[in-house]
């Protein structure tokens, strides 16, 4: 892969970028968050949620897996993607039974954080409430897919950083569920909690068991900055005048 | 000029929401100044005195109770705002709803274990309860909902002072949580 | 409104109740003469927590069922964590943990009693059972008493606080976990608190003088008012101590015996039973060898200070036995006594804030023990309202297979009724119903302090209405009070 | 079975396909042709034989609509629900199944000889109802056929010699270029005298474009494909013609299957491929039988294989059976179901001519296009671009049904008007036309004036005419029920936005839509078209979107007058609860 430098326009602001970056990644680079949920920097972009979706010289595309090329120009941070942004959050709500209330993982969950800054204040979808039941099966994690957002992060960690094949898709449309590589549920695979899987989940539907919510309220991820503030924090280019 | 009326109502929640109206603390006595309170909980007023400005409601929508009542709030305010995750959505009882009914009475009513010869109750003095919990916006149409388990008393401090003069209530960013 | 005297059976309906916290109801039937002939006090909500938790996870049980209530989430929070603790095989959690857990909990005691005292009884004792409905509530407490309801504001702002510097957020918080809590106080948390912790033991027994004072201007209608004998239960310590937070059960009897007494948490079955009545969605408990005509029972503050041997702050002790005296040797029975009681509790908390406050183990840093799992979990506390039994079952794989939750609201059930038909028959009994004196029925309920959202795993409010009923019991008219 | 007698039988299918585990599909056909169903059991049997993880067989076979992971009956009857079909009384059909078996839609027969099922459009739109029994296709079916039918499977005979197992031609109009008269050999003979670049100079000067709807020029396709670098290149092509109301392939595969063989041979020669597949649509196996003996005429005849025509040119064609999934018309799912895998479209960029089967550069193509191919190269490029209109040349093969005298499959040039179209089918009274399938659009009739062309109504040749009496509305929730179904569920709006799309269609079709329900429903259209991955989604909101746009009156005619009408039904959400207490709703005094 070369290191071509090259140029593209994101929201009007000039910002480098390098031959083989996505513009997902290239923006990250230059402190610009583009919203996302199924990505996750240390794997293959999986193209689900959609929430990344950019304009990209006037036509939709999803910004994860979309290459650089000189000249490009982005729209990210308008109006209208990120009311698009808020009805794939909503419709990720009513998919599942997300609970925020009583979830151990609210505060640190990358969904709620999406709604909290795209502005959610509650789904106008009406609810599907599928019945799941909880796979406990293994020793130290369990799945809750009341929870899960079929980001796919797991199945992609397990093959890509762990070297293994715990998880897969089963079904399709909505009855789509994340699948494990035994019979038996979880405990029946060869995943161990030490895997990167194991915890890469964004949302509480894949946990390590026993932990609940072990940090307090008030010092959780995006108690008092939104998701992105990390990304923005690096800024290096000044916002378009 | 009259000051504004307030109401306040309680369906299938908690009361959390209610009490974090109270954790507004000091600012109580600034609100008594701002608005007249009609039928609420907290007070004794049990029937609405005639059309209200503001009607505050909390919790889901579990019973025929909970319909009637919630239409008589709609009936009689101008606005109305859904205030907490179980008006919103359903909250936590409707943890329910992807369990029958039927198991959920019969675990309460005939197979707990310290249940001494179970009945599940059927009289005609206590409601019929529905089938799900359902959000107050699938049952009437609501004008603002606040967010939260239950929303902090400063989030309900901004939307009800926003309100009261006439503004949309924009919540920051701390003030928006769903839990 | 007046009820018409002919000569028909009538229903009087009391829907909702107010300013108790939650749903409930009360009918009474009356006979061709407007004789008292059944009183009823349902409970019109249900949420079937105990199955729909089955089937998560136990260390979630702490975060799920706090929603039970939102005015003493901090009991349902700790039980579910002390059984919880049970489960994860935790027998005695790090003093931080305990203290931290302590500390929240005598916050929310002070915070609710003062609640209760002042927003949702004070009306009605500095205005009068009957006096007009505009007058009952805590903002003509404002306007006629602006510095007792400031000062209300505040001591409940500050249990709040409490509960916020323990849990994280001052209403439904998660700092209680299985095995122990997710933070330790920090210094200047602690500073803060410590700041005005004085301050609220004053305030506390300001209160209390108050609660006194009004009772012993009208003593005699006070006591008989609603009043009746029973048996009651309360957690005590190892040595009789009053412990809001921990211990052993005891039921003691009308004249002070002891029916059983050290009884641990796990042995609860043999001890309690619950019946259900058609009518209600709250289930009666009662002491199993006494059975349930004679082994219903009280629980709450007035059970508590009864039951236990003493009180291990000053102030409170010595208030403790001014409060005996009243019943002269043996326990106090009258149902407005149980304002007086939880006055008691309200500094005996606030005294207790002050002695964690200054305890260093507050800051230590281990949070949180593991041990080797079990299956069962039956733990205990003493909530605002009464003793809170939390009772689960956890299979291998960590899931929640059974959940039994006898709510303290529940355990008065019988003694709510109980109080609304000595109530319907000094106050109603062949007498025009006015609207004043069906505020005397609401006045003794509200003396249990109520939560029907923890009692019927719901929560709501209570309408009056009152209906008449032909000879056969059916239907004629129906009015809504107020 | 005894579970020994299973894992051998699964290891010999797993062996006919050299278990390779890119073969997973043919392998789960096989075993499903075996046993009847794919158990969890079976799944573990063949993820040994294929050294596959179980996890990676289930995320397969639970994509396809024809992997039954239950026992299934003896027979199965596939009762297509479609549209069109729907229209011809599929549903009075349907009901004749359950009265002649004694159970509903979904269900098997107690003595396990019938099971009955619903599937999407099988091709047959021109002779609605249709079903497929066993595989076997069964048309023009009425409620009083089905006694008879039942009774056959009830023997355990075959439906085939049945009078409805008759799947007539209906080749309507027959064009010069995809039905005109063919030698075979005479495309590749000229082709093979040609360099490939020449070869796709030929298709530039054609101005041949993409029968499937898109568009695109092939050769600008086979040019990029052609020099993509890569370890192999292949061609593919697309017979998955699964939208709705489409069966022109069915024609084309019956009528002039050496034509299309042709075409991708050229194909082949012009981006330098060996290998080429025809993904053959599941619904469409009936015809695979004679399908192979086409090729291994060909073969014989030195038209494929080694060293075609002696000119030192290798290629060969190998047909892959879907599974049953709309989406796998898609060329990037195709490919991936092609892999072996479930039919989950790609991100693209990279294009399959970039990056397609085993990552290598692979050009896809539709049917009609391969065949278009192989004629320009025997009749020239400029004698095909004579025909057609202006930027759309050639001519195009459509799918004409619904409210007509004559459906069937017609040859026409670009440029024809809707108008002319409706005229030479026979249609009369027309409210609308969905042309180009549910995925393309609804035409009102002050739109009968525009051209089949692909700058303004590109299509792949599903033409549906709705009669003035029909309640088109109706129609359009089933095309958005269909997108549910088929909706791969891989990204998020389209895998929960078409559900949302149907909710929202419902609401205002019961009567309980306002104003506000139908700004929200087109936004959420909006919302779904632009962010989902694939063209499914892209287009799943075109049936509701379409409507408001050129029938907004149909919509206004539905919607309350009330500011907000709950979605909330308390007589029905009470229900539950009385049956448990025994108690009465009581609705009317509560509301005293």
């Amino acid at each position: 892969m070369s290191n071509e430098k090259m140029t593209i326009l994101i929201d009007g602001v000039a910002v480098e970028a390098t031959e083989g970056q996505t513009i997902l990644q290239a923006a990250a680079d230059a402190g610009i968050y583009i919203p996302r949920l199924c990505n996750h920097k240390d794997l293959l972009p999986g193209g689900h949620c959609r929430i990344c979706t950019v304009k990209i010289n006037g036509r939709p595309g999803s910004s994860c897996t979309f290459p650089v090329a000189d000249g490009l120009v982005i729209e990210n941070d308008t109006d209208e993607l990120n009311a698009m942004r808020r009805a794939i959050v909503e419709m990720l709500f009513v998919e599942g039974n997300h609970y925020c209330p009583s979830c151990e993982a609210s505060g640190n969950c990358e969904l709620q954080a999406l709604g909290y800054r795209l502005g959610m204040i509650n789904p106008e979808y009406p609810y599907q409430e599928p019945k799941n039941e909880i796979d406990a099966t293994h020793d130290d994690v369990y799945i809750d897919r009341d929870r899960c957002v079929l980001c796919g992060r797991c199945a992609r960690a397990s093959v890509q950083l762990d070297g293994k094949r715990v998880f897969g898709f089963d079904g399709r449309g909505l009855g789509t569920r994340i699948a494990v590589n035994s019979p038996d549920g979880l405990g029946g695979t060869n995943l161990s909690v030490d895997d990167r899987a194991a915890t890469i989940c964004p949302t509480g539907c894949l946990r390590v068991k026993g932990q609940g919510p072990d940090i307090p309220v008030g010092q959780r991820a995006y108690d008092s900055t939104p998701i992105g503030s990390d990304i923005e924090r690096k800024q290096t280019v000044k916002q378009a005048t | 000029m009259a000051k504004p009326k307030v109401a306040t109502g309680h369906f299938t929640g908690c009361f959390g929401c209610h009490m974090s109206l109270l954790d507004i603390d000091e600012r109580i006595i600034d609100l008594v100044e701002l608005v007249e309170f009609d039928k609420s909980p907290i007070n004794d007023i049990k029937r609405f005195s005639g059309p209200v400005d503001i009607g505050i409601v909390e919790g889901g929508v579990s019973n025929d109770e909970n319909v009637e009542f919630l239409k008589q709030f709609r009936e009689n305010c101008r606005i109305l705002i859904a205030m907490g995750a179980c008006a919103l959505n359903g909250g936590v009882p409707s943890m329910r709803n992807t369990v029958p009914l039927k198991e959920c009475l019969e675990e309460a009513f005939l197979n707990g274990p310290t249940v001494h010869g179970g009945v599940i109750p059927n009289d005609p003095d206590i409601p019929n309860l529905l089938d799900r919990v359902y959000p107050v916006h699938e049952v009437v149409k609501v004008d603002y909902a606040l967010p939260g388990c239950p929303p902090s008393a400063d989030t309900l401090w901004a939307a009800l002072t926003a309100l009261l003069s006439g503004e949309e209530p924009g919540l920051p960013y701390e003030l928006v949580k769903y839990d | 409104m007046a009820v018409s005297t002919s000569n028909q059976k009538r229903k009087v309906v009391i829907n909702p109740v107010t300013r108790v916290e939650g749903h409930g109801k009360v009918t009474i039937q009356l006979d061709e003469n407007g004789h008292v002939e059944r009183t009823r006090f349902h409970i019109i909500e249900f949420r079937g927590f105990e199955r729909f938790v089955q089937g998560r996870m136990y260390w979630e049980a702490p975060i799920i069922v706090q929603r039970l209530c939102g005015i003493c989430p901090v009991s349902h929070h700790l039980a579910a964590s002390k059984a919880m603790d049970v489960v994860a095989g935790v027998d005695q959690v790090s003093p931080t943990a305990e203290k931290m857990r302590r500390l929240m909990h005598y916050g929310q005691t002070y915070q609710s009693h003062a609640l209760h005292f002042f927003h949702l009884a004070s009306p009605d004792l500095l205005f009068g059972f009957d006096a007009p409905v505009e007058k009952r509530n805590v903002l003509a407490v404002l306007a006629e008493y602006p510095d007792v309801a400031r000062k209300a504001v505040l001591m409940r702002q500050y249990g709040q606080e409490v509960i916020k510097a323990t849990s994280g957020k001052k209403i439904h918080g998660t700092g209680s976990l299985p095995g122990g809590v997710n933070k330790n106080l920090g210094a200047a948390e602690r500073d803060t608190l410590q700041a005005r912790v004085d301050t609220m033991i004053e305030w506390a027994v300001e209160g209390l003088e108050l609660c006194k004072t009004i009772t012993k201007a009208d003593l005699d209608k006070l006591v008989k008012f609603g009043s009746f004998e029973s048996n009651f239960m309360s957690i005590v310590a190892e040595d009789g101590c009053m412990d809001l937070y921990d211990g052993k059960l005891r039921v003691i009897d009308a004249d002070g015996e002891k029916i059983f007494d050290q009884v641990a948490p796990a042995d609860y079955l043999d001890y309690i039973e619950e019946e259900v009545r058609p009518w209600s969605y709250m289930k009666f408990p009662f002491i199993k060898s006494l059975g349930k005509e004679k082994g219903w029972y009280r629980v709450g503050p007035l059970a508590r200070v009864n039951a236990c041997d003493y009180i291990d702050t000053p102030i409170a002790e010595k208030e403790r036995q001014e409060f005996m005296a009243l019943g002269g040797g043996r326990p106090v029975h009258a149902t407005m006594a149980y304002h007086w009681a939880r006055m008691i509790e309200t500094v005996h908390a606030a005294e207790k804030m002050k002695e964690l406050l200054a305890d260093p183990d507050l800051q230590g840093t281990e949070l949180r023990r593991k041990g080797e799992r079990r299956n069962r979990g039956v733990a205990w506390i003493e909530a605002p309202r009464g003793t809170l039994f939390h009772h689960y079952e956890v299979d291998e794989q960590d899931k929640i297979t059974l959940a039994n939750l006898i709510v303290s609201t529940t355990n008065n059930n019988e003694a709510m009724n109980e109080a609304v038909r000595v109530i319907a028959d000094q106050y109603l009994d062949g007498k025009e119903i006015t609207e004043g004196l069906l505020n005397h029925i609401e006045v003794g309920i509200r003396a249990y302090d109520p939560c029907l959202s923890c009692a019927t795993h719901a929560l709501g409010q209570m309408r009056l209405q009152v209906r008449l009923t032909d000879a056969r019991g059916h239907l004629i008219d129906e009015k809504l009070r107020g | 079975m005894a579970v020994e007698q299973q894992r051998d039988i699964i290891s010999q299918v797993a062996e006919e396909f050299g278990r390779s585990p890119a073969r997973l599909l043919d392998v789960a056909r096989g075993v499903h042709a075996r046993l009847g169903h794919l158990s969890e059991e079976s799944i573990g049997f063949i993820a040994e034989a294929l050294g596959l993880e179980r996890v990676r067989v289930r995320d397969t076979i639970s994509f396809y609509h024809f992997f039954a992971r239950q026992p299934r009956g003896r027979s199965t009857v596939y009762l297509c629900n479609a549209v069109v079909e729907r229209m011809k009384g599929a549903d009075a059909v349907a009901k004749a199944f359950e009265e002649a078996t004694g159970v509903k839609m979904g269900e098997t027969t107690p003595d396990n000889a019938i099971s009955l099922a619903y599937t999407a459009c099988i091709g047959l739109s021109d002779q609605a109802p249709s079903a497929l029994v066993n595989g076997i296709p069964l048309t023009n079916l009425t409620p009083a056929d089905v006694p008879m039918i039942v009774e056959t499977l009830r023997k355990g005979e075959d439906v085939s010699s049945l009078p409805q197992a008759k799947v007539k031609k209906n080749l309507l109009k027959r064009g010069d270029i995809v039905f005109g008269a063919m030698d075979p050999g005479a495309a590749i003979r000229k082709a093979l005298a040609l360099s490939p670049v020449e070869l796709i100079n030929e298709m530039s000067v054609s101005r041949l474009r993409g029968r499937g709807g898109a568009g695109f020029p092939t050769s600008m396709k086979w040019s990029f494909c052609r020099t993509a670098k890569g370890e192999a290149h292949y061609v593919v092509c697309n017979a998955d013609e699964g939208e709705p109301g489409t069966f022109k392939d069915r024609v084309i595969l019956t009528e002039c299957p050496d034509l299309l063989f042709e075409g991708m041979t050229v194909a082949g020669y012009a981006i330098g491929a060996k290998k080429g597949f025809l993904y053959l649509r599941a619904e469409y196996e009936y015809m695979l039988a004679r399908l192979e003996t086409v090729l291994a005429r060909r073969r014989d005849a030195g038209l494929l294989g080694t060293n075609i025509l002696g000119k030192g040119f290798d290629f060969d064609i190998r047909i892959q059976v879907g599974g049953g999934a709309y989406v796998c018309g898609e060329e990037s799912a195709l490919i991936e179901s092609l892999e072996g895998k479930r039919g989950a479209p790609r991100d693209r960029p990279p294009f399959p001519v970039q990056k397609g089967y085993r990552n290598q550069p692979t050009s896809v193509n539709n049917v009609e296009t391969l065949c278009c191919a192989a004629r320009i190269v025997e009749k020239g490029g400029a004698w095909f671009s004579a025909f057609g209109y202006e930027d759309s040349k050639g001519t195009k093969a459509l799918s004409i049904s619904g409210d007509c005298e004559r459906p069937g499959v017609y040859e026409v040039e670009y440029g024809m008007t809707l108008q002319d179209m409706l005229d030479m089918v026979g249609a009369r009274n027309v409210q609308a036309i969905q042309f180009g399938g549910p995925s393309g659009q609804c035409i009102a009739p002050d739109g009968f004036g525009r051209r089949l062309d692909f700058d303004d109504l590109a299509t792949g040749g599903s033409v549906i005419i709705f009669g003035e009496d029909r309640d088109l509305l109706e129609y359009m929730r089933q095309f958005t029920e269909f997108f549910t179904e088929e909706s791969c569920g891989w990204c998020a709006p389209c895998r929960v936005g078409t559900t949302l799309l149907l909710k929202g269609l419902e609401k205002i079709l019961e009567g309980s839509g306002t104003k506000s329900d139908l700004e929200a429903l087109k936004k959420l259209g909006a919302t779904v078209k632009a962010m989902s991955r694939c063209g499914l989604g892209q287009t799943a909101a075109n049936p509701i979107l379409t409507t408001m746009e050129n029938f907004p009156g149909l919509y206004e005619a539905r919607l309350s007058k009330d500011e907000f009408i709950p979605s909330f039904d308390l007589a029905k959400a009470l229900e539950e609860g009385c049956a448990v207490t025994g108690r009465n709703p009581d609705l009317e005094e509560k509301h005293a």
